[in-house]
């Protein structure tokens, strides 16, 4: 559900002398690691492999007791009941954390999934709006992904809502957007303010950066005392024993439902 | 006895048809002999993503609706010919999500005229689909508002599977949005790689995976009969040809060269029938 | 590790329990245990129809609420302890309809408050039942009148199944109410013939007919788990001791004999622990 | 779905030479058989073997095309997708026939399987009103059975309404009752006059004894121009050829559901 799968080329973080430059995806992967581990449940959708990876990673860090299911694959595949079962399984409260794309995401986390334009005119279309209509009300955890890290994609206002970043009072709604990671930099969402929360910078990027490129207003990190305004921190650097984690047991899993990616990603160093 | 053309012959100009997604047993062989026979004016649901098909029915003009949560050719990209027709206003676009389009045939599964879904409220979709309603908690249990979308009652369900009985029962192993979509269906139509002579339902480990005769109308074998996708445990998807496919696909002109190679030029699903392969049986009671 | 009598505790006084109709492979060894732990003020929710489990929970005393379509010993014709306890007014009866609990599980399957169903309109039943709720067609298009019904979410779903394997998944064949029942519940506990060193969902044959332990809280092993009543393809239903059993428990008295031989007196499930029969898996993931 | 399935021992019509008698469960098997020939989709519930018997010979008399689907056993059975698949089945208009039984049927064809007394004070309880109050709402042609033709059974009005006999205008529905087979007679129901119509007797039974066992007032048949009082005809013996069809093939057919019933009904001669 997520679009182009290469993060920024600008990330070229340092590695432990003797190991492999960590590679963006990686990087990526292991960004979104840390905002999924201790879940019970993490769902994947189709053609996510970056989104996999650190579902899987994730649940081996965590030990036993996670579950980490991908649809469309043989493995880690637990559904049975149709496509309409990682729905219902969404709409029992059984799935913890979900990944959500967006052709272009707003400062109130509405996304859009379906073309720019004036619907029903469309100018350039995309597929569709896919399940996010419904796995963004009733996921607890959801994270957005934004490989380019763009004004193109980090819109003022999205042109369609495919799914709204919030829903007034009375609406019922357990699920929505709790982050943003992108080629830059991750942000938390919060949704009584209805802003985006900078939370750290990738390594070599810049908070000038990120302004430049963010076409919506968001807020820095808080400070020491919970204040507005506090440092900007950089995003911690994958540690080694993960990469190594990913570089082995998770490379050889992902592989079984994204060969190619594997293959590509993973398999020069494996 | 039927085959892929007389299976064609039995969706009508205008049909409201259904199709399941890629990675769960799309009747390629039939789509082409739909476009063979020219048929037009489709309402097309794509339960609830649309690839390669949906594409080759909008570009060969058979398409005059769409509803559909998102019509893509997955790892290969866009889907070209969806996305001009789009673009140059030549769909009813019907804009849907993938648990609306299921909950919609669920409605008709059971018979009644809607079903409630949650989520939703706030989409620009909603506001977009007339035939969509808000309500407020009907039971008037402080709910909330609640989405309430009219049963969706295909035509035509078709599929491809790998196997069929003697019976006209037919596997679907795990792949149960193609029992939804055929016990929503006026009409099921499947193509299958081969009739095994036998009895699914007898034998309980097979009865789990079967679809009863009682919802298919009419049976055809078609070997490889969903190529270029894959087939469970029969063949993988060809992602080189649909690559090659999405680029000659992006201009009208290529698109028309490729059904006139692919498709119009009798060779490929003609050769099964030179070979025997694409006889067929129809069951008795279909509905 | 689990047992039967840790599965047992694992149903707490009060709870909204489900239990599957006798074809349907019905956890007989479990129930005993619930009842040799006096489990109390069940709210019991026959899927749809109860037979001999309903009876002996309802005259162990285990049952304060009753939800249900029928209560029946088939063959050996009506439910003793059931009928009595209607009559004495010793139940709070919610009487349904076989599809109204079907329809009100599918809700809770897919997040909903309510799901509509045809019929019923006119039918006693729905008088009676202050949580269904008639409504004039919400969509505005003329349907009528038509039944909304509430979900129904229960605490705990059990069954007995012939095989889970060592992932935590089990085995449900074609009996597909166990599925709905699991996807509803907020927690599923099953007891099995035997645990299988595989993983169902390796293989698309076994795919099929397998409920993922994604929605598994706990198993257990119990040999002939499902007796005296049936289990496909393992043993048959043992009709003379049910017809006995609708004998014996036409009274009181006869009931309390054949609790204390049945079920109280550790002989029958208590042997299968001796002879290491009963020993178990907890599932990583339970909801 | 229907209670005791003996029907009323005083039927013992002729049969041909050399041919053992026609059994009450056999004569009974064949007036529902007539029903139902030519029918699309015959579904028969639980513990019903004569219905299943009868469904089963209009089948075979039909010649192709026609299914019947027997619920619970191994054997006829088509459903796979669990419990509820017959109703939606039935919702979806693709059973043709069905049949119910009642503990109490009333002269407007309002069925009470539940149980006797003023809800819910029940004094005598049945088991419970199974699937009727649907099936009978969407089976176009649903057939009471009512072995046991007495006041007890066929009264006036039931305690209890499992499920209407006809509804108002504005309420869908698709189907209703349109036969009552007891161990008496055969009778026809009109919705429009909400009324029962004899249509004929059974041999050796007389149009007094059905009064006089019958709870509530019907029609006579039709006279030979439409109108009303016709004579009563007597209700045909089976055919010497579906008997035949009836005590091998058929008789082989439901043992594999009903093995007891078959062993009991037809095994002697078979």
């Amino acid at each position: 559900m997520s679009k182009a799968e290469t993060a920024s080329s600008k990330i070229s973080p340092k590695t432990s002398p003797g190991e492999p430059a960590t590679t963006p995806e990686e990087f990526i992967i292991c960004v979104m690691a840390r905002l999924l581990e201790g879940l019970g449940h993490v769902s994947v959708g189709a053609l996510s492999p970056i989104p996999g990876c650190a579902a899987l990673l994730a649940r081996e860090v965590s030990g036993a007791g996670g579950r980490v299911s991908i649809i469309h694959g043989d493995a880690n595949n637990p559904y049975t009941d149709g496509g309409r079962e990682i729905f219902d399984c969404a709409g029992q409260g059984r799935i913890d954390a979900f990944f959500l794309g967006g052709a272009q995401i707003d400062g109130e986390a509405n996304i859009n999934l379906l073309g720019l334009g004036s619907y029903p005119k469309i100018d350039k279309r995309f597929p569709g709006s896919f399940g996010s209509a419904f796995m963004y009300f009733t996921v607890p955890k959801v994270i957005l992904f934004a490989p380019e890290h763009s004004r193109r994609v980090l819109v003022e206002r999205v042109d369609f809502i495919s799914a709204p970043g919030t829903s007034p009072p009375g609406v019922r709604r357990p699920g929505g957007p709790k982050a943003l990671v992108t080629g830059l930099c991750l942000m938390s969402f919060e949704a009584g303010k209805k802003r985006f929360r900078l939370q750290s910078v990738h390594p070599g990027h810049t908070l000038e950066e990120i302004r430049d490129n963010t076409g919506f207003d968001f807020d820095l990190p808080r400070g020491e005392g919970g204040g507005e305004g506090g440092a900007v921190p950089v995003t911690p650097e994958p540690e080694a024993e993960k990469l190594q984690m990913l570089r082995s047991t998770i490379a050889a899993e992902i592989a079984k439902t994204y060969p190619d990616f594997a293959a590509r990603v993973f398999q020069p160093r494996a | 006895m039927e085959d892929l053309e007389s299976l064609a012959a039995r969706v009508p100009d205008g049909a409201l048809l259904a199709l399941a997604p890629e990675y769960s047993w799309v009747p390629m062989a039939l789509i082409r002999a739909l476009i063979r026979r020219r048929v037009k004016d489709l309402h097309l649901l794509t339960v609830p993503i649309g690839g390669l098909a949906a594409d080759l029915l909008i570009g060969a003009g058979a398409v005059k609706t769409l509803e559909s949560a998102a019509v893509s050719l997955g790892e290969a990209g866009p889907a070209p010919r969806f996305s001009e027709a789009v673009e140059g206003g030549a769909l009813d676009m019907r804009d849907s999500t993938c648990p609306a389009i299921h909950t919609a045939l669920q409605a008709s599964e059971k018979g009644v005229d809607f079903m409630p879904l949650g989520g939703l409220v706030g989409s620009d979709l909603v506001d977009n689909r007339d035939d969509w309603k808000v309500v407020d908690d009907p039971l008037g249990q402080g709910g909330g508002p609640v989405v309430l979308l009219p049963a969706i009652k295909p035509d035509v369900t078709v599929f491809h599977s790998p196997r069929a009985d003697t019976e006209g029962n037919v596997w679907i192993g795990r792949r149960r949005e193609l029992v939804t979509m055929a016990h929503a269906a006026a009409a099921t139509l499947v193509t299958v790689e081969a009739v095994e002579d036998r009895d699914f339902l007898d034998d309980e480990a097979t009865a789990a995976g079967t679809l009863s005769g009682l919802y298919v109308t009419a049976i055809a074998v078609a070997e490889g009969g969903a190529r270029p996708l894959g087939l469970t445990g029969h063949y993988e998807r060809d992602t080189d040809y649909i690559r090659a496919y999405a680029e000659e696909a992006k201009t009208g002109d290529g698109f028309k060269r490729y059904l006139d190679r692919e498709v119009f030029a009798e060779t490929g699903d003609e050769t099964e029938t030179e070979t025997g392969a694409e006889t067929g049986t129809e069951t008795g009671a279909g509905s």
